[in-house]
């Protein structure tokens, strides 16, 4: 019978019900990610919604397993932030039979029918690539050796990253990237590969710069530069991805360079769109960019103040 | 008798583990329709000139004939095949199967690819008819006892066997009306052109059964003899290469007298969780308490219970006039207990541990882990268990599971002995121990008791019970039914009693 | 032939294994084996493989005593992280006396082991899953603590146990040799090791001599515990933070691999912590030379797959008799396959 | 009834329990869509699970069945998508590639006597890595046979029966055969109670201990399969750690990892608990991330201590000697 009350649902009438919106969460893998999920919670306890939240360890088949219980339990609406591009047709088609609306957000789905999700709040890892090896190029005249620490091989934010820094270095002849590896997106993996890097490049004289794919991994080279006697962000650069607030803190301290942002507020027009739709609203875009900004030095004193919890 | 045709001719077979010669250049010949009886001691190589012929092992060198072909099985399966089954020395089935499946396992009769499991019910049922036993054959095999499942063993050799039945030691755990009716079974298929070798270390069946026998001493062929010319100080003589004196003391029994002071061990109308009854006895030290009945009368358990191994629901067991509830074999050896268990592969031996290792652990177990046995004093030890106990084994190094089955039996006997218990239970300590060592650990019974140990020793053989207890307590369906002491011991008055009808 | 068997043959495989992956440096990159002595401690790659290796060598410790009463502690890389959250959280709290946060951290590995221990010993439930449940439930534990983020300390006394030297070695390496020593001495100059394997080799007739396997069972466990609560500190304060999600993540495979391929069997029985040690050091220079060689990562996987194949063909016997056969052609099998299958 | 089957009964009414627990804490959890999603989305961990059934049965372990999946997973879309064969046509060759993985794994544990354990780590670590290398990235897949499979099946109480289900009922209908009407399974059950004996016996080490690891990974394979259609694409990272959820789900079905005991059924039920625990969660929907992880550990915890008290009561009643 959750289906038949489903089909019977007056939209118009959501004011005096709560609404229910199931999000399906990736996992709490890294602590961007957890502060994405709270923000989440945090603006569906503002605005009343009473949230279904699932996580999905970082395996696909769960996040599939938990939207098709949320269609079973007849939630009004579903948030997906997707462990991979692929794979979701099947599940959306079902999601569109039982007349779900479902809302994506930080990374792409790819799709080839418009009409499966209602709106994709995206996050645009190549973009994010492209601007730190921006930055970088702006920063080193176009001249410079990085050694690239890479996320979890496979994962979707690593391919993007890497493919979108090397578009726009590809411009510049005198900068390269001299060492890849990945560190897993993790601190202790990121330290670990980058002390065998300094090593392999002459204790690091090699090195004019680090590009790593997210925060941690960039902590994590800070530990081993200093290790190696030298002076990260002066020695040898340092750019990353995310922003979470323990970066704003290395970069005031002078240890890191710069990092390009990735908003974790992608709760508030996720619920906007949802709340429209259901309103009765039809011509909500299908694409509402959440975008962030590159964060450097100069700054980053000021964001630490008003990141850190 | 004319000479038949050799069904399984061995050439010059040889084999060694590890550059240690076990097998040298052995032959022998065993002919359709006569019994082949494969003798020698402990260690001699026995099992493993079985092994070599099933496939078990690979010879280093020699030829293996069957009929009029030369054969080289790869695989227990191979040989199978050709018509060679065989019970090894240890029971070598499937716990975790149904004895029907352990019966039929590999050759089940199928209809459209489906394994007809009633007619195998039946037929297994209808097979272990013939061995006299009437058990649910649906039953996994691991829920009846070690005897049971021996025979069970021989039903499936005995039911495989087209040409060859190759049984080694069978008749260990059986008791006489086993052993009776796996002769009948034995004889019927001689009749019917069988091969049969058989090994075995008691005497009395050597010259019940066989026509022939095979000596082999160290490893190599002493000679082929047939049975009926063959005089038993003579057969003797070639298996130890020696004559035997100890052999006389056998028929002596010479009760160690019970020493008037207190009893030691009391059981008073006691029942056992797993069944036994009315068990009512008084152990002095250095008394010799005989266990005596057929299969499953509950020998076993009694030996259980007394090493804290199942519990007592009534009743009072006391040791030295104290109430005395073990619960578990740490606490019963605490107080002095200590258990030679009936299934040595599952229950005595700690296998890829070297013979050193499980020589000392039960007197390491009983120092604690903090306090470690010296090497020097390990080695003495050792060196003096291997030969107090003639224990035949090249380097105390190698792994027990490497010792042949008798020396296996005499490492859990030394192992404990080195532990001085006050009250050692025996649950049929002499299963698979030759001739020798048989008079040896007999003497070493009496020798302890007269040193004031207290020893209850559970065994089929009653020869052996008579030659040393001073007490056989008598069991029947899980009941005790009486206790004959002291002079009254004969076996014929332990037989009847045993025998006696409800 | 005189010379091989005057060294433990045991030993000699795998050591031959791992000077192979050491040399492979030699062609790859040259700098592998520059060694120097800066700010007071030897530095380089080499250096740098033993202080990798030092977590997963803990972890290897305490599993090898667990692998060899024929169970497994899939819980390791969990109290890695629920370790690193408590001492993460201590350092940032009010309490300043460095010894009580080791106290603690060590604390929490005790009772992580107790329960496990007590889960397999005494509930009689089996390893792969007592501990598969505190492998899932464990990382939970610990983000909680943390309430999500990476809780990160600045504290240099904490953080010298993962960055610090000592006699001018890493701090990780001197601590884990000394809890390796410590450990062969508990196992072999008591009889402590005898115990372990008999109830690993045969649990029923180790209790019928009177060995108290489920206490020894159930300590076992507790020593891994301890010995991850050990690695969880040197990984947290290798990166001044606690990382409740990422902290010793799969470094439980690494573990068991480690003590396979140091020759022990996963069914119990005998086990040796020096050639454990020896396995360890085969993963970390297989991963460091992986790292060093400048191979695109994805190749990674397959590279390792490929070594732990050839390493553990080496090792087997009955390859090396094949080869000889080879050479020889008339060679027969030394041991026949129901020998070989009991062991 | 025969003691041997009190673990998978004991399962079966835990089971039940749980189902209806859930049922009085949330409506609609016991309702038949959900159980029939019970089914669609554990199809894959089923088959997978079957798979390792068998070889935990035989006392081994395959570690590498959730790479195969991802190997498996990858080579179909390639295969459709890169190369445009029909997925009839990949279909067939994927299996085949799987059971070959699987005949070498089981030929390396038998010819050279290594831990399975070990073997299949490494062939874990092989497959991931292949699939890795034949494409990092995700890879969608268009074809419309799949939309076509996916879209079969039929509607029962207002839950839908699809391919995926109707699969994994014949797949272990088949699994029920093997296990207990041919001699493949008495061989694999005799080589988990005893090994030694087992050869003694005469059953046919090498062919056994090959096939069994094949099987396992034709069924990963299978279940590889059932994934890209479950996800309609191929992906390296698909599957990870799901050979833990496998051994749990086979564990928690009463199999002993010891090997020789143990019910192709109870690995079903075994799955379903999973699933069971899982469906929970998301009906619970508050729970955050590390309270997620906190309660799959308690209830497995609290099963299986469930389960093995209510299994040893029933034991002792049986005094055995
Ligand atoms: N797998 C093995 N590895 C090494 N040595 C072995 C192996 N099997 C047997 N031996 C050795 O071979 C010798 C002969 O053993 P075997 O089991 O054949 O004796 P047996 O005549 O059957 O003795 P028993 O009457 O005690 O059964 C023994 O010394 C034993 O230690
Ligand atoms: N011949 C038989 N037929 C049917 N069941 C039997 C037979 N022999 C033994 N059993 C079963 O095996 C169980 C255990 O017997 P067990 O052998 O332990 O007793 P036992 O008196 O110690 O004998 P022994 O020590 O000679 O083996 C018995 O309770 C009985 O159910
Ligand atoms: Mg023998
Ligand atoms: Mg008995």
């Amino acid at each position: 019978g959750e289906s038949g009350k489903q089909a019977d649902h007056d939209h118009g009438n959501q004011g005096k019900k709560a609404l229910v919106i199931g999000f399906s969460q990736v996992g709490s893998e890294s602590s961007w990610r957890t502060s994405f999920s709270e923000s989440v919670k945090a603006e569906a306890a503002r605005r009343g919604i009473d949230l279904k939240f699932s996580d999905a360890q970082q395996k696909q088949e769960n996040q599939i397993k938990a939207i098709r219980s949320f269609i079973a339990q007849g939630v009004d609406a579903i948030v997906v932030a997707p462990v991979v591009e692929t794979g979701w047709k099947p599940v959306l088609v079902e999601a569109k039979r039982a007349g779900i609306p479902v809302v994506i957000v930080d990374r792409n789905m790819a799709l080839d029918d418009d009409s499966l999700f209602l709106t994709r709040i995206a996050s645009d890892f190549v973009e994010e690539g492209r601007k730190a090896a921006r930055w970088l190029m702006e920063a080193t005249g176009g001249t410079c050796n990085i050694v690239e620490l890479q996320g979890t091989v496979g994962a979707t934010a690593a391919i993007d990253r890497m493919a979108g820094f090397k578009e726009v270095i590809s411009a510049y002849p005198d900068a390269k990237i001299i060492r890849s590896q990945t560190g897993e997106f993790t601190r202790s993996k990121g330290k670990e590969v980058m002390e065998a890097f300094l090593k392999a490049e002459q204790g690091g004289k090699n090195i004019c710069a680090v590009w790593a794919h997210n925060d941690e991994m960039a902590l994590g080279a800070v530990l081993a530069i200093k290790e190696a006697g030298l002076n990260p962000g002066k020695d040898i650069l340092i750019v990353s991805v995310d922003a979470v607030p323990d970066i704003f803190k290395a970069m005031a301290d002078g240890d890191t360079n710069a990092t390009v942002e990735l908003s974790p507020h992608m709760g508030g027009p996720a619920f906007d769109a949802i709340e429209a739709y259901l309103s009765g609203k039809r011509d909500i875009p299908k694409l509402i960019t959440v975008d962030g900004g590159v964060y450097t030095q100069e700054t980053a004193a000021e964001e630490y103040a008003k990141r850190k919890k | 008798m004319t000479a038949r045709p050799a069904a399984l001719q061995l050439n010059k077979i040889c084999k060694s583990f590890n550059r240690v010669s076990v097998l040298r250049s052995v032959d022998l010949e065993l002919r359709a329709g006569e019994i082949h009886a494969l003798l020698g001691e402990n260690g001699a190589g026995k099992s493993t000139l079985i092994k070599v012929m099933t496939g078990a092992y690979s010879a280093d060198g020699g030829e293996i004939i069957l009929g009029d072909k030369t054969i080289s099985p790869q695989t227990p399966s191979d040989a199978q095949k050709l018509g060679i089954s065989t019970v090894y020395q240890e029971v070598n089935l499937l716990p975790n199967l149904s004895v029907a499946h352990n019966l039929y396992l590999g050759r089940e009769p199928r209809r459209f690819g489906c394994i007809q499991w009633k007619k195998i019910r039946a037929r297994a049922t209808e097979l272990l008819k013939r061995f006299d036993l009437d058990i649910n054959v649906n039953e996994p095999l691991s829920s009846y006892s070690i005897a049971v499942q021996q025979l069970v063993a021989i039903a499936r050799a005995v039911d495989c066997s087209a040409k060859v039945l190759i049984l080694d030691e069978p008749t260990a755990s059986l008791d006489a009306r086993e052993v009776a009716l796996l002769f009948r079974v034995m004889r019927d298929l001689r009749d019917s052109g069988v091969a049969i070798l058989f090994v075995t270390h008691f005497l009395d069946q050597v010259y019940e059964v066989t026509d022939r026998i095979t000596i082999l001493r160290n490893g190599e062929r002493v000679g082929t003899f047939a049975t009926n010319a063959l005089p038993r100080n003579e057969l003797v003589a070639h298996m130890l290469g020696k004559e035997l004196h100890a052999l006389e003391h056998l028929s002596h029994h010479c009760p160690p007298a019970g020493r008037e002071e207190d009893v030691l061990l009391e059981a008073d109308s006691v029942t056992i969780a797993n069944g036994v009854e009315q068990l009512n006895f008084k152990a002095r030290q250095g008394d010799a308490i005989g266990l005596a009945g057929l299969l499953g009368s509950g020998r076993s358990e009694i030996c259980s219970m007394l090493f804290g191994l199942s519990h007592v629901t009534s009743g009072k067991v006391s040791l030295a006039g104290k109430e005395f509830r073990p619960n578990s074999p740490a606490a019963a050896i605490k107080k002095g207990f200590a258990l030679c268990p009936e299934d040595r592969k599952t229950e005595g031996i700690v296998d890829p541990l070297s013979v050193r290792e499980n020589l000392l652990l039960a007197l390491q177990a009983q120092k604690g882990w903090w306090r470690p046995i010296r090497a020097q004093q390990q080695k003495a030890l050792v060196d003096e268990a291997i030969r107090a106990l003639k224990i035949v084994c090249s380097d105390a190094e190698k792994p027990i599971g490497q010792l042949s089955g008798g020396n296996q039996q005499k490492v859990i006997l030394a192992r404990w002995l080195m532990t001085k218990p006050q009250i050692f239970i025996l649950d049929e300590p002499t299963r698979g121990i030759d001739i020798g060592a048989h008079a040896e650990i007999l003497e070493l019974i009496r020798k302890l008791c007269a040193e004031g140990m207290t020893l209850i020793v559970a065994s089929s053989e009653i020869e052996e019970l008579v030659a040393f207890s001073n007490k056989v307590i008598i069991m029947r369906d899980k009941k005790m039914v009486g206790m004959i002491e002291g002079d009254a011991i004969t076996e014929n008055s332990v037989l009847s009693a045993i025998a006696t009808p409800v | 032939m005189r010379t091989i068997q005057l060294f433990d043959s045991r030993f000699l495989l795998p050591v031959v294994a791992l000077a192979l992956i050491l040399l492979t440096n030699l062609i790859l990159s040259p700098e592998f084996f520059h060694l120097e002595f800066k700010d007071g401690r030897l530095y380089g790659s080499l250096v740098d493989v033993l202080n990798r290796s030092a977590p997963c060598a803990l972890l290897a410790i305490g599993m090898s005593l667990v692998i060899a009463t024929g169970g497994i502690d899939l819980s390791v890389g969990a109290v890695i992280a629920i370790t690193g959250a408590v001492c993460a959280n201590l350092l940032n709290s009010s309490i300043d006396s460095i010894s009580l946060i080791v106290l603690a951290g060590l604390f929490v590995g005790v009772v992580a082991g107790a329960v496990n221990g007590g889960l397999v010993s005494f509930f009689g439930i089996q390893p792969i899953v007592a501990t598969l449940v505190l492998m899932v439930a464990g990382r939970g534990i610990a983000q909680l603590i943390n309430d999500g983020q990476i809780v990160t300390f600045q504290n240099p006394a904490f953080a010298s146990i993962g960055v610090g030297s000592i006699f001018g070695l890493p701090s990780p390496v001197v601590i884990t040799l000394g809890i390796f020593l410590l450990a062969q001495a508990f196992v072999r100059l008591t009889a402590m090791g005898l115990f372990i394997e008999a109830s690993g080799c045969n649990p029923k007739a180790s209790s019928y001599i009177g060995i108290p396997v489920r206490t020894i069972k159930w300590s076992v466990y507790v020593m891994s515990g301890l010995c991850a609560a050990v690695a969880g500190m040197i990984i947290t304060a290798d990166i001044h933070g606690a990382d409740a999600n990422n902290a010793g993540l799969w470094l439980e495979l690494d573990a068991i691999l480690a003590v396979v391929l140091g020759g022990a069997s996963l069914a119990g029985g005998r086990f040796s912590l020096p050639l454990t040690l020896i396995g360890v050091l085969i993963i970390q220079a297989m991963t460091t030379t992986i790292i060093m060689s400048g191979i695109d990562p994805k190749f990674n996987l397959l590279i390792k797959s490929l070594i732990i194949v050839t390493v553990l063909l080496l090792q087997s016997p009955i390859l090396r008799g094949q080869i000889r056969g080879f050479f020889a052609r008339k060679h027969k099998a030394e041991n026949s396959a129901v020998v070989e299958s009991q062991s | 009834m025969s003691a041997r089957f009190i673990p998978v009964v004991v399962t079966a009414v835990l089971f039940l329990a749980l189902l209806i627990a859930g049922s009085l804490q949330f409506s609609g959890f016991a309702s038949p869509r959900v159980l029939l999603n019970l089914l669609t989305d554990n199809s894959f961990l089923a088959i997978m699970a079957l798979g390792m059934t068998f070889v935990i049965l035989s006392g081994g372990i395959d570690l590498s069945v959730g790479s195969v999946l991802a190997l498996s997973s990858v080579l179909c879309a390639i295969l459709v998508e890169k190369h445009g064969w029909h997925p009839l046509q990949a279909i067939p060759v994927v299996l085949i590639a799987g059971a070959a993985f699987g005949a070498i794994m089981g030929a390396l544990i038998h010819v050279y006597k290594l831990q399975p354990f070990i073997v299949t780590l490494a062939g874990m670590f092989f497959a991931r890595g292949l699939a890795t290398v034949l494409s990092e990235q995700s890879i969608p897949i268009t074809h419309s046979f799949f939309d076509s499979v996916n879209n079969f099946g039929f509607s029962v109480l207002g839950g839908w029966i699809g391919s995926a289900t109707l699969l994994l009922i014949v797949v272990f209908a088949f699994g029920l055969w093997l296990a207990h009407f041919t001699r493949l399974g008495g061989y694999i059950y005799a080589l988990g109670g005893n090994s030694t004996s087992a050869a003694l016996l005469g059953v046919p080490m090498g062919l056994t201990t090959i096939s069994i690891y094949t099987l396992s990974s034709t069924l990963a394979a299978l279940s590889g399969i059932v994934y890209t259609f479950y996800t309609a694409s191929g992906y390296a990272l698909s599957g990870v750690g799901m050979e833990l959820d496998a051994i749990a789900a086979v564990v928690i079905g009463g199999t002993l990892l010891t090997g020789g005991y143990g019910y192709v059924l109870g690995t079903l039920l075994g799955v379903m608990i999973m699933g069971l625990i899982q469906t929970w969660i998301s009906f619970h929907g508050s729970l955050n991330s590390w309270w997620t992880k906190i309660f799959i550990g308690s209830l497995v915890l609290a099963f299986i201590i469930f389960q093995r008290g209510i299994s040893a009561g029933f034991g002792t009643k049986k005094a055995k000697i």
